[in-house]
């Protein structure tokens, strides 16, 4: 068990599969001589050399799908999308066709590749460079989506994910690269599919997902240090398939949810999770589920814009009082 | 580097034996086609349905060039390679009447033929979908240092979208073993390649990215072939890619229910007047290859395996409604949907929490 | 009023426009002398010449960004999307361009152009041709969309789209082309932005948009011709900006509430209307929203399996006496 | 067609005066990108920020050709075209700093220079995703019959994109008045060009729209001016594209941020040595058309140009809170959303439904 950066336990777990499995290779722009916009890959391509480190134009659609016919031929590509908005311009091979390939013919062939991809705001990246749509590939049957929020899982879901035999769209977020936490030894892939509680509580269930499981960790010992709030939070690690049963297991227990996204709110993937809620929990719930997520406008560039549009710790305290208000459990807390 | 209308028999037609070979071959296309549309009409086919009328010599060619090794990727306008390739004719029809014996199992239907026996990887709808994939598949080749080569058919349509500047500058800068094929058939859908390119001579397009090409008639087997053949050999040896464009006409519809109505008179005439099929039986009639009775004896032959195809597709089982959620993912994972548009997310019974069937929570 | 199709509601209105505002114009693969993939703008070319009707190369990203760019000089472009699968290949220009000009720069220049596109499965068109992905629009702020239902909207929505200064994603539905009905004379524009009640009932709401919109009154009808039961119908008609105040006060009426579409379930469009649902109608509602959806699965070809796959009336009438029986409320019903 | 590395002056510089407004120029493209990376380094500016070090005298000569009338597209590497363009430099720096009085009201930053009075249209950050647009506004341009030209900015990188491609056919085909100029700084952030094109003589690649393209001296701004001049009466007089390329370095990394270690000391010295402005400045004295005495007060003057821009952009304030929904629909429309993040979707006191301010149910 070290302690290490989210950037480092990915840089490792790149380099240990690309040692222990030589179909494993890395396609993207500048992941090599640059060593990665955001350093990933930094020192792949002195150790591996250009084959198998492999810099491309920039021509997102030709390099994903050139991925994907790789991956037709039984090879594991690990592509890297310097961020996700570059991502649109590979759509058409993402969800036409890395997507479709196994179901499409019958199953004959699988698609065993990964998309390794930075979303996040609060950059001041502006309106094109700051969007969260990993919607668009959560969406998609034939896909699989995951997005680890701690140094640990992003080493259990990149073998996880590497080692799985279909298309996974990988979420990574810039401000998470720097945070640090424990990460355990060895080669034990995590699971695709399964959302974890990583806090317990008996007041209200925080559901997030990437950066904002880490605000929602915050939040909660925040509430329960403030004003002894329990708060459980559900990181949902895995946006596809989406483990349902855990979340309403949590909110079951709580009776009430708040679901924290850094996307925009309508039609959001906090929306899917607020459905789900109401559904499965719903001889359970106490108050509305709500959501905390981005205005929905185009991200401005400027610092005291963005602020306003991003969603924060304190509109997650505050959307947790209003909850705890409308059912008069704010009680519950002990100031 | 060009070579157009060629009209008269290449050199390299070495025996009479090869000729009635290729015609057969055609002729299988041909006539395999013929009863496609027919079956579309009978409501047999559903969905798009797109023919390799008119481009039978050019199907031919390009199959005779390349080996069992290499790999295809094509367009949707497929299954005259998937004949010729090697799959089944039986198992190509049963796919287009989307039966259980397809070759792609029913999931893909006439545009998206796929054996992996014979290494034909699609039959894709998407245009200038397949060129990245194909690329990438040359990729692995390159990777592990195979011996094989990828062909990459497409449309002249197809040369103006994004994905073909990405692809054929990838598979250049990388030194892939890629053979680009462009099957100018001088229509996309209703629009003449002069409408649509701004370099008509598409094969000149490969300068841009420093990339060997050329021009042949596509409605003359053997210049295809040989063609074909020089860029595939090419594409093994030196590990260079190359862009070949056969020129042909396309005798019908852009897909089966369109009925052409944009094109003049004289248009389609020009077209039927080079008919490759047509034109290949009355060389060999005309230079004494084979007399016109043994020719109508392949046809009936040919015949009889179209209809063999067309009762193996007729008997041929829908695919189970069970089947539905088996091709979603290769590699099952927990909680993955597998509901029908009907069913509860969660029953309706409260309490009652929906079990995973495959990844009970805590297994 | 006349009754039309709604393929000659959308034909005619192009015209009308056409004829009205010198600066329309109409672009798109096979628009012209093809008369369009599906017809809709048949005789145009003829009547207007190639430099109003401009058929263009198979090049949905290049296209679809000149209409964006002749619309930022104040042109009116309506750009046909042969079906929305295609339209992934622009989702550059329409995401990060089109929805993002008006924002990014401080609003000094609108981007008044429309995009016409059908989506629609159910035509034995497979995976990659059967696609409902307006949610990829929908979800996007800086675009509008609209999915009429009748050709009395396709209308009315076209015209609103047209002379609005936003770019417009207008969702047409390869099964509705046929579909007739009465359409007003003159030209008066739609509202973009309001959902309407397209049928009065008591007993549940059917909440759907599109093609769907016709399958909920075709449900209702029956629901009340054999069993008596009174469902109220939603019809969307604009999925961006998303009508809550309409759909809430249907479901405070009738209690509980089904909706019906043709996209995926998990995450699709009827996710956010079910958690909007459940939020706004939260002490009214007497059972979960129920979703009626696409398998989630690559749309096979097969007929046999792409039935099963889709979502039919039967399923929305089996869904209706779930969330009936579950409030123990079927007994309305006349037998 | 080409023209490389063109060492002495050319002889269209008609006077002393021209080559000191162009070195003035140049100066404050300089200074200002200096004193930008500066502001980066001090926190004032935030996001991704890309000089033209480097560029003065591509930038120069290009603003020089086009008029008031024609419209400019750039990527996001795009201060000094804006600069010379005629923005106010005070408010091109509030931009960078994000304010209120920004060209762009603090809503884009660096990457998003626009000003609708002297017809820049942006700066964008999405490589190539200028290009459509810049081709549709000279398909408007053509639709009117008017006499504007477009001229569209790229980097040597964003020819690998599809977008490039699809918008070179198209202005081709439907001869539009653009030009296009791809300024090569050799690379696209730390890939070279000879890594990314298939051909590195990236000019030629508008044979394959039988595109008229040129080549060169990007450090030479009246080559440059000469060029483009061309390009650009030929396209408003023939209505026919052309395609510029125009060969210059990178002083500094690809943003502020990049310490770019992966360019070699010999690379960084290539690039110094032939330094635009070093260059113009050392040649206008050797000339005999000024004196370094001289020189130093035109760069004292626009020392002074610079200071009284970041003092304006300092000054400016932070956007208000309350505009941020002003820029999400120009046209306004019921029930858009103009929640904050914390705000609910529906007040928690049940019945009270959320009226649209805008527009009341039932207006
Ligand atoms: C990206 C995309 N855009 C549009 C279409 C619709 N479409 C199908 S075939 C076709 C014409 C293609 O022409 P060409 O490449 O010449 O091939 P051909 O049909 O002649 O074999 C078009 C526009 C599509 N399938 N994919
Ligand atoms: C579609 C897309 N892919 C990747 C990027 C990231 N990116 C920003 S600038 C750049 C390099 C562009 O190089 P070039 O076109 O030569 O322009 P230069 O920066 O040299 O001016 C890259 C890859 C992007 N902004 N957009
Ligand atoms: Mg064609
Ligand atoms: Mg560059």
């Amino acid at each position: 068990m070290a302690v290490m950066s989210y950037r480092q336990a990915l840089h490792d777990t790149l380099r240990a599969e690309m040692l222990r499995d030589p179909d494993v290779f890395l396609m993207g722009e500048e992941i090599g001589r640059f060593e990665g916009s955001y350093k990933i890959t930094a020192g792949l391509l002195d150790e591996f050399g250009p084959k198998r480190v492999r810099d491309t134009p920039i021509a997102e659609e030709g390099f994903t799908g050139a991925a994907v016919g790789a991956a037709m031929l039984g090879l594991r590509p690990v592509v890297e999308i310097m961020t996700i908005n570059f991502s649109l311009l590979a759509l058409d091979q993402i969800v036409n066709h890395a997507a479709k390939i196994y179901g499409m013919f019958g199953g004959q062939r699988s698609v065993p590749m990964v998309i390794r991809t930075p979303g996040g705001g609060g950059q001041q990246l502006a309106a094109t460079h700051s969007q969260n749509v990993e919607l668009f590939y959560a969406f998609t049957p034939g896909l699989k989506v995951v997005a680890p929020s701690s140094p640990a899982d992003a080493k259990a879901l990149l073998l996880a994910s590497i080692r799985d035999n279909d298309p996974v769209l990988f979420l990574e977020n810039l401000a998470l690269y720097n945070t640090k936490g424990e990460v355990p030894d060895g080669d034990t892939a995590g699971e695709i599919g399964r959302a974890a509680v990583t806090r317990e509580g008996t007041d209200i269930t925080l559901v997030a997902y990437s950066r904002m499981a880490h605000v929602a960790l915050q939040v909660a010992e925040k509430l329960a240090a403030d004003e002894g709030i329990s708060a459980e939070v559900v990181d949902l690690r895995s946006l596809r398939p989406l483990d349902r049963p855990t979340i309403i297991e949590s909110v079951r227990k709580t009776s009430c949810a708040v679901v924290l996204e850094d996307d925009w709110l309508t039609y959001g993937i906090g929306a899917e999770v607020a459905a789900s809620i109401s559904d499965g929990a719903f001889d359970y719930l106490d108050a509305p589920v709500r959501r905390v997520a981005m205005a929905e406008v185009p991200l401005p560039y400027a610092k005291s814009l963005e602020v306003a549009a991003l969603p924060s710790a304190n509109d997650v305290v505050t959307a947790v009082h209003q909850t705890l208000d409308a059912v008069g459990r704010r009680s519950v807390g002990a100031h | 580097m060009a070579t157009t209308n060629r009209r008269r028999p290449a050199r390299s037609a070495k025996s009479s034996e090869e000729l009635l070979g290729f015609y057969r071959q055609m002729l299988l296309v041909r006539r395999f086609e013929e009863r496609t549309a027919q079956a579309y009409t009978e409501a047999k086919i559903g969905g798009y349905c797109h023919l390799n009328l008119g481009e039978e010599a050019t199907v031919v060619g390009l199959m005779a060039a390349i080996e069992e090794r290499d790999y295809l990727f094509t367009n949707y306008r497929d299954h005259g390679y998937a004949l010729i390739r090697g799959m089944d004719p039986g198992r190509v029809m049963a796919e287009l009447y989307g039966r259980q014996d397809g070759v792609s199992k029913g999931w893909g239907g006439s545009m998206h033929l796929f054996d992996t026996d014979v290494r034909q990887l699609g039959g894709y709808g998407i245009v200038g979908g397949q060129l990245p994939l194909a690329a990438g598949a040359a990729l692995a080749v390159s990777y592990r240092d195979g011996d094989e080569v990828v062909m990459c058919q497409m449309g002249d349509g197809t040369t103006n979208i994004g994905a073909f500047h990405e692809t054929l500058n990838m598979a250049s800068l990388w030194d892939l073993p890629i053979v680009f094929v462009v099957v100018n058939n001088q229509l996309g859908m209703g629009t003449t390649v002069e409408v649509s390119s701004a370099e008509p001579e598409l094969y000149k397009r490969a300068s841009a990215y420093r990339m060997e090409s050329a021009r042949v008639d596509g409605n003359d087997v053997i210049a295809v072939r040989d063609a074909a053949k020089l860029a595939v050999e090419r594409a093994r040896k030196e590990q260079k890619p190359y862009l070949l464009e056969t020129v042909s006409g396309r005798l019908k519809g852009h897909s089966v229910v369109d009925p052409a109505a944009y094109r003049s008179k004289d248009e389609i005439e020009a077209v039927r007047a080079q008919d490759p099929v047509a034109g290949l039986h009355d060389r060999l009639v005309g230079d004494g290859v084979a007399k016109v009775d043994e020719l109508a004896e392949i046809d009936a032959e040919i015949g009889r395996i179209v209809k063999a195809a067309v009762e193996f597709a007729d008997k041929s089982p829908a695919p189970e409604v069970s089947s539905l959620f088996d091709y979603t993912y290769a590699s099952p994972v927990p909680n993955d949907s597998r509901r029908l548009p009907g069913e509860a997310l969660f029953p309706t019974e409260p309490g009652n929490q929906p079990a995973d069937p495959l990844f009970p929570v805590g297994a």
